[in-house]
């Protein structure tokens, strides 16, 4: 545990705009012992503050309390400037006595004393705060790309052009996936080997880039810096490859709908899918397998598979214009041919539009409805259908029936999601690690999916993700020599237990179980075979580790557990029975900005809370919750994400629940009231689910009232009834 | 329907709408919460149980439409309607519905409430009797037949009674039973 | 060949009324290939899908009696007839899943002293045919095959639909015809209603379907045509009859209870199987056994 | 050769490159036409996919979690960001590589950087107010058709003296190597296609004004009024592609008006007790995964009526009685509304047309498009010149932010 350090107090009045009683503030603030010096100023955001700032730091060498507004707002601003200065920003504590504290309540005497309490926090923290230093290390300077679509190959040529050596492994023997089958491509209107040509070309002529075709990939070990690939060649020998990252680019596959009985599909030959159109106009073969025979009629389906409970829920998003472009093709080749397209809804966005719509003037008739069947008779296939705009049934012989059929994920990422430690959307595509903003990342660092192994995507979006994929990946790889601000969580071998919660339940799968060496000493005579390991550089700093890790052996290195413990009891110290607060645990993400807009909008609340900053609600642990009881908070809130929006790409906040949930049991066990601890989601749109969650706890902590610990009934333990 | 003494907005045509707020807003809850209804407004209207249905043709309303007007509110149009005692129960229409709506069973449901209001077809109701009565659909009329071919002569094992007795207290009893 | 359960044999009232050559050469061919039928008694009429349109409540209780009876011998049902075996599958499948229901249906049960708790299963008897002694020992039996005529088969909307309920694939009956040797003609209406339900309400439509189910199936070269219900029978058999005045159309295409078409291939005699009942003659299928 | 990049519009997108570029350490001029940056997810609620707000994006690299809300972004604070808000391009010079961009920047009568919103001068006068809790820069605009002595006396106690009430425009110029366009989308004021009246009743309004009038941070607080009465809002009629797939107007389909609209039918069936909802479509074009709001607002009890507007008649009470043909009945429908709302096209933004004609780009129906020659799906449209988020056509925020990192990962591989 750090020494105890003395520390500067830098109180902001905002332009004497707040209204707390800083008299008071300073005066109290003063009597503590572990505060070297207390300082008033006016403007601290504003030039002169951040060089009174800087002027402190290289004056004293203990840490530095600012209480102002927002951290969210004045450290970017702060950070950049101290480190311009040389100086080290993490020397820096934060209390926001603006948003959280003067603006959201009325009374002065009040909120001055809550800001002099959740100061006081700060302090305790800073005192045992220990400076945060940068690390270095070098890594492999090579990606691999698996999957030589054009999604891969893109990826490929821009992960090059970063300097990286790529490996760009494909199953099959050719470069190009479905691209080379596809014979134009809306709204550009090149065909897809047209598209290739020029990117084949540049790969072909790239030292940096290794193409390993007719290579099927087994599975994976490692993590960002150091994977390892397990493939299978051509002649079947399994051979494997180190590399510092992996692009999944594998694709999609189309579905074969021999199960939709009614389309005939795989006992007609005469019944095809839209892909195999596709290959056939693109090879410049138009005609009915069953013959040979000219092509003078076609009938496409839509949604073969799509949009349907039993098959696909989803919308395939590509089929209407492949459809479209086909149905195009056909009349180039055939300009007499007759062309039919039954459909549900037309799908085709932006100027695809206009695609449909030129298709429609050369002649493509298209009828929404469904088909009733489809027969044979004397070698001719005949289709039974119902427009639901004319409400009639038509009867048509056709020479080719085309399905849409739905566009599925590639099955290898299902075998390899477990090895390479990503996860899958419920209909088998990689899952991004979030879907707003982060669609190429998966949860793990070092692992992006491009095109379509994330969704259907179209030719333009596949590059354009793959030229994103790559910016992802060389901010992380940072061209092998990684350099960054040590921010997360420091493991202790020595007091590992080997019991994998952390490698289990880590947002971004970042510990590792590894297997000890023979000469690992024996704890209570008991070998451990397995012990974590974090690097520390991929660490998201979330904490969750340290909330669920049973002896301790993992902390945060700016947020220990007796950090977290000094600030409770000292945000705590006007705790008393006859004056029942509120503490509450608010995550650094979602939840400071919910409760930062109620301030802006000057919502109020009750002043009898104090509020203590976690970076994610998965940080606090059943101890730190029970903690905050023992030294005299009535309630408890952890205000927390939204259920599946994790600012660390996982489950923290699902982790926290958790612990709420085992805290509440265990206060019903012992007879104090389960109801003074839970915990809500939140997000800045709704600033209200903020005001309703604190005034509830507010309200509960006034009902419920003080705990056995001001009443001096602590520790005796009562009979509860079941 | 729409009404002409407003002077505002542009001036009345032909096209004479159906006023929604004439219609039954809880008739879709209604059929949601009978047996198998809960699908219902997983339609989006792509018309496969149309496509499906073998004799939809002859109808006014084809299947889709029928779901369609129960989701809207038109209960009268629907109970009222020969359509759904046309229903051949072959269930193709719900085999077939890419959203598992379950439109077969919910036209059986559609029957229930039709007879609820006394809207049977004359020989819908004949059965009904027949089972209230004989406590069978079919009777043996030929019991040489069956001898000859060393059957018993009457349907084995079937309790005739034990139909009738249940059947008095339901519907049945009450559209078909002879005391109405 | 693992032992052949015991089963409860649930006739309804249609096969025993109109179809006793039905019910003679199914009690035969079970018999010669082991299976138990033991005739359930006090059973009621299943009250077909008329009775559930107008009254569902009553036709839940009806046939959750039949199916409680049954369960206190724990042997599952069978029964030889589609309209049969719909009511009591999707009555057996609502009650397991809809437990408000089930509770309703029990109060009027527990009056007969019954209970409906799920315990077994009713079955249709060509798929316990299928399943319990199989195509294999089937073929074992079969002394005289057919010489590979062409028959089409009209399984019937509720033996298959709706499958989660039915729990029937579609091929079933196909392997249980080509094991008597018998080729099977395959034609587009296959899934097609016989009409049988809407005969009280629209008879003519209900003819037409018939129609043109056989229409389909004689086009598509059919001889034989095969069904396993007596409502279909019907439809296909003496409606067809009709058809020389409705349409001024003759077809003649025999209609063949499946379980005649096995009897005659396991080598028993044209009384056995009541061959002369069949209304459009169905003699000429004599000719095709081999031996 | 100056490297700098200049960064034309200040949205989702072009946040996304700016920070993307600094980070990687390169320096970039970030201009925008308003005062708050953010374009139009700025007041639109509830993003999709994530439900979640609108005003977020990724945020810096070395800060912690995976996005940050816009009041928080810093933009002002970033080394390598120079962020110039009401700033548009007058006209742009020199060659690529070493563009001469002559910026006109509107009065800088507030300035952002020294403004701590401590709430002073909006007590003194309503010419100050703050545009949303969430703006960026986190600092008052000044409304100068407004002005008073308040605004005076604010003037002169503003504790950081950011306020400048005689503040002028003024013309800049900057030399830049690379150009990235990210000018937006707008959405169409449908003034025009009379059939659906708008501009002619209060109750008829556009999907974007729905937003405002359910988001909690916006003017109402979230509470759905009928704009004319006030009175309580019931019964709410959407209709789709006004102005889209239409000759007259745009031939393109905007892309994500259906989910727009869908994200709000659920809002209303699901969050606001007792508001019942129909949608009057042509064809329901939820892409993707989107189909799950199509399904979910079913499941809610959304009426979806294929079809269109036969007429709209304004009733004495406030309500809208609105005939629509039901295409799939072949029946006309009349609703009794209280809200109409259009789904008016997304068109591109006014200074799209400028810039794709002074940098000789291709225009895909008015958005900017790759130069002739340019291969395919290229984010790069011409040389030393990008462009990504819904300058290149109406996009969700997923692949506008997708996009502009790819403007980034370009611009830094040309560099290396």
């Amino acid at each position: 545990m750090a020494e105890e350090k003395k520390s500067t107090i830098l109180l902001c009045s905002c332009g004497g705009q707040l209204g707390l009683d800083y008299d008071m503030l300073v005066k109290e603030l003063n009597k503590s012992k572990s505060v070297s010096d207390v300082q008033l100023y006016d403007l601290v955001c504003q030039e002169n503050g951040l060089s009174e700032i800087a002027d402190i730091l290289q004056k004293t060498d203990g840490p530095l309390v600012i209480a102002a507004c927002t951290n969210q707002k004045i450290q970017p601003r702060i950070d950049p400037y101290l480190r311009f200065k040389n100086l080290d920003p993490s020397r820096v504590m934060y209390v926001n006595i603006r948003e959280h504290c003067a603006w959201v309540h009325e009374d002065v005497t009040d909120s001055s004393k809550k800001a002099l309490d959740m100061i006081r926090g700060g302090l305790a923290l800073s005192s045992l705060s220990s400076p945060i230093t940068t690390q270095k290390k070098t890594i492999k300077n090579h990606v691999t790309v698996i999957g030589g679509g054009i999604a891969g190959i893109e990826s490929a040529l821009n992960l090059s052009s970063f300097g990286y050596e790529v490996s760009l492994i494909e199953v099959e023997s050719e470069l190009g996936g479905h691209l080379r089958k596809l014979p134009v491509i809306a709204p550009v209107g090149k065909s897809g080997n047209e598209i290739l040509e020029m990117k084949l070309k540049a790969l072909s002529q790239n030292s940096l880039i290794n193409v390993i075709p007719n290579t099927k990939v087994k599975y994976f070990e490692g993590e960002m810096g150091n994977f390892m690939i397990h493939y299978l060649t051509k002649e079947g020998n399994e051979e494997s490859l180190g590399t510092s990252a992996v692009v999944l680019a594998t694709g999609f596959q189309e579905f074969k709908p021999t199960m939709i009985e009614e389309y005939r599909y795989g006992k007609n030959p005469d019944v095809i899918t839209q892909l195999e159109l596709s290959t056939m106009l693109t090879e410049g073969k138009l005609i009915r397998p069953s013959n040979d025979g000219e092509v003078k009629s076609v009938i496409m389906i839509q949604c073969v598979g799509s949009r349907s409970e039993d098959y696909k829920r989803d919308c395939s998003k590509l089929c209407c214009t492949f459809a479209i472009d086909n149905s195009i093709e056909i009349l180039k080749h055939n300009p007499e041919a007759q062309v039919r397209v039954i459909y549900m809804d037309i799908r085709v966005p932006f100027e695809n539009e206009m695609v449909y719509q030129q298709s429609r003037d050369l002649g493509v008739d298209y009828i929404r409805g469904r088909v009733s069947m489809v027969w044979e008779n004397e070698g001719k296939t005949y289709v039974k259908y119902y427009d639901s705009l004319l409400n009639k049934y038509y009867e048509i012989e056709t020479d080719l029936l085309v399905l849409s059929s739905a566009i599925l994920p590639s099955p290898s990422l299902s075998q390899w999601s477990e090895s390479l430690g990503y996860l899958l959307e419920d209909d088998g595509h990689v899952k991004e690690l979030y879907g707003k903003l982060r669609r190429n990342e998966t949860r793990r660092r070092g692992v992006i999916a491009v095109g379509a192994a994330t969704r259907p995507q179209f030719v333009r979006e596949s590059i354009t993700e793959a030229q994103a994929g790559a910016l992802v990946l060389h901010s992380e790889l940072q061209g092998g020599e990684i350099e960054s601000i040590q921010r997360g969580a420091i493991l202790n071998v020595d007091d590992c237990v080997g019991c994998s919660l952390c490698a289990q339940h880590c947002p971004r799968g970042v510990p590792l179980m590894i297997e000890q060496t023979e000469e690992e000493e024996e704890i209570e005579g008991q070998k451990i075979l397995f012990k974590a390991a974090i690097d520390i550089l991929n660490c998201h700093a979330c904490g969750v580790c340290q909330s669920l890790c049973p002896s301790a052996a993992i902390q945060l290195n700016f947020l220990t557990n007796e950090q977290l413990w000094v600030q409770i009891e000292a945000v705590l110290e006007d705790a008393g029975s006859d004056y029942p607060l509120t503490l509450c645990f608010y995550c650094e993400e979602c939840a400071v900005s919910t409760i930062d807009i109620v301030g802006t909008l000057r919502r109020h609340y009750p002043a009898s809370t104090r509020l203590i900053p976690v970076p994610c609600a998965g940080r606090v642990s059943i101890i730190d919750i029970l903690k905050a009881f023992e030294h005299g908070a009535s309630t408890v809130m952890i205000a927390a994400c939204e259920t599946d929006r994790c600012h660390f790409g996982g489950t923290g906040n699902e982790i926290a629940q958790v612990q709420v949930d085992v805290a509440r049991e265990i206060l019903n066990a012992i007879g104090w009231d389960g109801e003074r601890v839970e915990m809500f989601r939140m997000f800045s749109a709704e600033p209200d689910r903020f005001l309703t969650a604190v005034n509830e706890m507010v309200k509960r902590a006034n009902e419920l009232g003080a705990t056995p610990v001001h009443l001096g009934t602590a520790g005796k333990w009562k009979e509860v009834a079941e | 329907m729409a009404e002409t003494e407003q002077p505002a907005g542009p001036p009345e045509t032909l096209v004479d709408p159906i006023d929604m707020s004439s219609l039954d807003r809880n008739f879709r809850d209604e059929i949601k919460s009978m047996p198998n209804g809960d699908e219902l407004s997983a339609c989006f209207a792509c018309t496969t149980c149309t496509a499906a249905c073998p004799i939809a043709n002859q109808w006014n309303y084809k299947p889709h439409q029928l779901i369609r007007m129960i989701i809207l509110g038109m209960r009268d149009e629907v109970l009222s309607s020969k359509e759904i005692w046309e229903c051949l129960t072959c269930f193709q229409c719900q085999e077939r519905c890419p959203q598992k709506v379950r439109v077969t069973d919910i036209f059986f449901d559609t029957k229930n409430l039709a007879a609820e209001e006394g809207k049977i077809p004359e020989n819908i109701i004949g059965l009904g009797r027949a089972l209230l009565e004989d406590g069978q659909l079919y009777t043996v009329t030929a019991d040489w037949e069956r001898e000859d071919m060393d059957l018993e002569p009457e349907v084995p094992g079937l309790s005739t009674d034990a139909i009738k007795e249940i059947l008095k207290d339901t519907r049945t009893g009450r559209i078909a039973g002879g005391d109405e | 060949m693992s032992r052949v359960p015991t089963y409860n044999l649930y006739m309804g009232c249609s096969v025993p009324a109109n179809y006793p050559n039905y019910e003679t050469s199914m009690l035969k061919v079970a018999e010669a290939l082991g299976m138990e039928l033991e005739y359930m008694e006090g059973v009621a009429c299943c009250g077909s899908p008329n009775l559930r349109a107008i009254d569902y409540f009553g036709w839940l209780v009806v046939n959750a009696r039949t199916l409680a009876i049954a369960e206190q011998n724990g042997h599952d049902i069978v029964t030889p007839c589609n309209g049969c075996f719909g009511s009591l599958k999707d009555v057996h499948h609502f009650l397991k899943h809809n437990i408000e229901h089930r509770e309703k249906v029990n109060k009027e049960l527990k009056k007969m002293n019954l209970e409906f708790k799920g315990t077994i299963t009713p079955r249709h008897f060509i798929e316990a045919l299928y399943t319990d002694i199989g195509i294999e020992e089937i073929k074992k039996k079969v002394t005289n095959p057919l010489d590979g005529v062409g028959i089409a088969i009209h399984y019937g909307c509720h033996l298959l639909r709706p499958a989660d309920v039915t729990e029937m694939k579609p091929d079933v009956f196909d392997h249980l015809v080509e094991a008597t040797g018998a080729k099977v003609i395959e034609y587009p209406l296959w899934k097609q209603c016989c009409g049988a339900t809407v005969l009280p309400v629209n008879e003519p439509l209900a003819i037409r379907l018939a129609r043109d189910k056989i229409k389909s199936m004689k086009e598509s070269g059919a001889e034989y045509t095969t069904v396993c219900c007596p409502a279909c029978g019907n439809q296909l058999d003496l409606q067809q009859l009709g058809l020389k005045e409705s349409y001024g159309e003759v077809y003649n295409l025999p209609v063949l209870l499946y379980p005649q078409i096995l009897a005659l291939a396991m080598g028993m005699s044209e009384e056995d199987v009541g061959l002369e009942m069949n209304r459009v003659s169905a003699d000429s299928i004599l000719e095709h056994l081999s031996g | 050769m100056n490297s700098s990049v200049l960064i034309i519009g200040a949205g989702v997108a072009g946040m996304t490159a700016a920070v993307e570029l600094a980070d990687s350490g390169i320096k970039t001029i970030l201009i925008d036409r308003e005062y708050t940056i953010g374009g139009n997810a700025i007041d639109l609620y509830k993003a999709f996919p994530t439900d979640d707000c609108f005003y977020c994006f990724e945020g810096n690299r070395w800060r912690s979690g995976i996005r940050k809300c816009f009041y928080r972004s810093a933009m002002t604070d970033q080394p390598n960001i120079d962020l110039k808000i009401g700033a548009n391009v007058v006209e742009i010079g020199g060659k690529p590589g070493s563009f001469e961009v002559t910026l006109n920047i509107k009065p800088k009568f507030v300035d952002p950087n020294k403004c701590t919103m401590c709430g002073l001068c909006t007590e003194h006068s309503s010419a100050f107010r703050l545009l949303s809790p969430q703006c960026q820069p986190q600092a008052v605009i000044f409304d100068s058709s407004l002005t008073d002595e308040g605004a005076k006396k604010a003037e002169e106690e503003c504790p950081t003296k950011a306020i400048n009430l005689s503040a002028e425009s003024t013309i800049e110029k900057v030399s830049v190597s690379d150009i990235v366009i990210a000018t937006g989308f707008h959405e169409m004021k449908p003034v025009n296609v009379d059939e659906y009246g708008y501009g002619t009743h209060p109750n008829i309004i556009t999907q974007l004004e729905l937003a405002q009038l359910i988001d909690p941070i916006g003017k109402t607080g979230g509470v759905l009024k009928r704009p004319s009465d006030g009175k309580e809002v019931k019964n709410v009629l959407m209709v789709q592609c006004v102005g889209s797939r239409d000759e007259n107007y745009y031939p393109f389909c905007s892309k994500i008006c259906c989910v727009f609209a869908l994200k709000h039918a659920n809002i209303l069936a699901l969050e606001h007790d007792g508001i019942s909802v129909g949608v009057v479509y042509m064809d329901m074009r939820t892409y993707d995964r989107h189909e799950h709001y199509y399904r979910k607002a079913r499941e809610a009890g959304v009426d979806f009526i294929r079809g269109r507007i036969t007429n709209v008649k304004p009733n004495e009470g406030g309500t809208l009685d609105i005939v629509v043909y039901d295409s799939l009945l072949d029946k006309y429908l009349k609703h009794s509304v209280d809200l109409f709302v259009l789904s008016s096209a997304l068109e591109p933004s006014k200074d799209s047309d400028s810039l794709i004609s002074s940098l000789g780009l291709n225009n895909a129906s008015g958005y900017v498009a790759p130069k002739e020659g340019r291969n395919v799906g290229e984010v790069v449209v011409s040389e030393h010149v990008y462009a990504c988020g819904a300058a290149l056509g109406p996009a969700e925020v997923p692949e506008s932010v997708t996009q502009a990192r790819a403007v980034a990962s370009k611009i830094l591989q040309s560099r290396k």
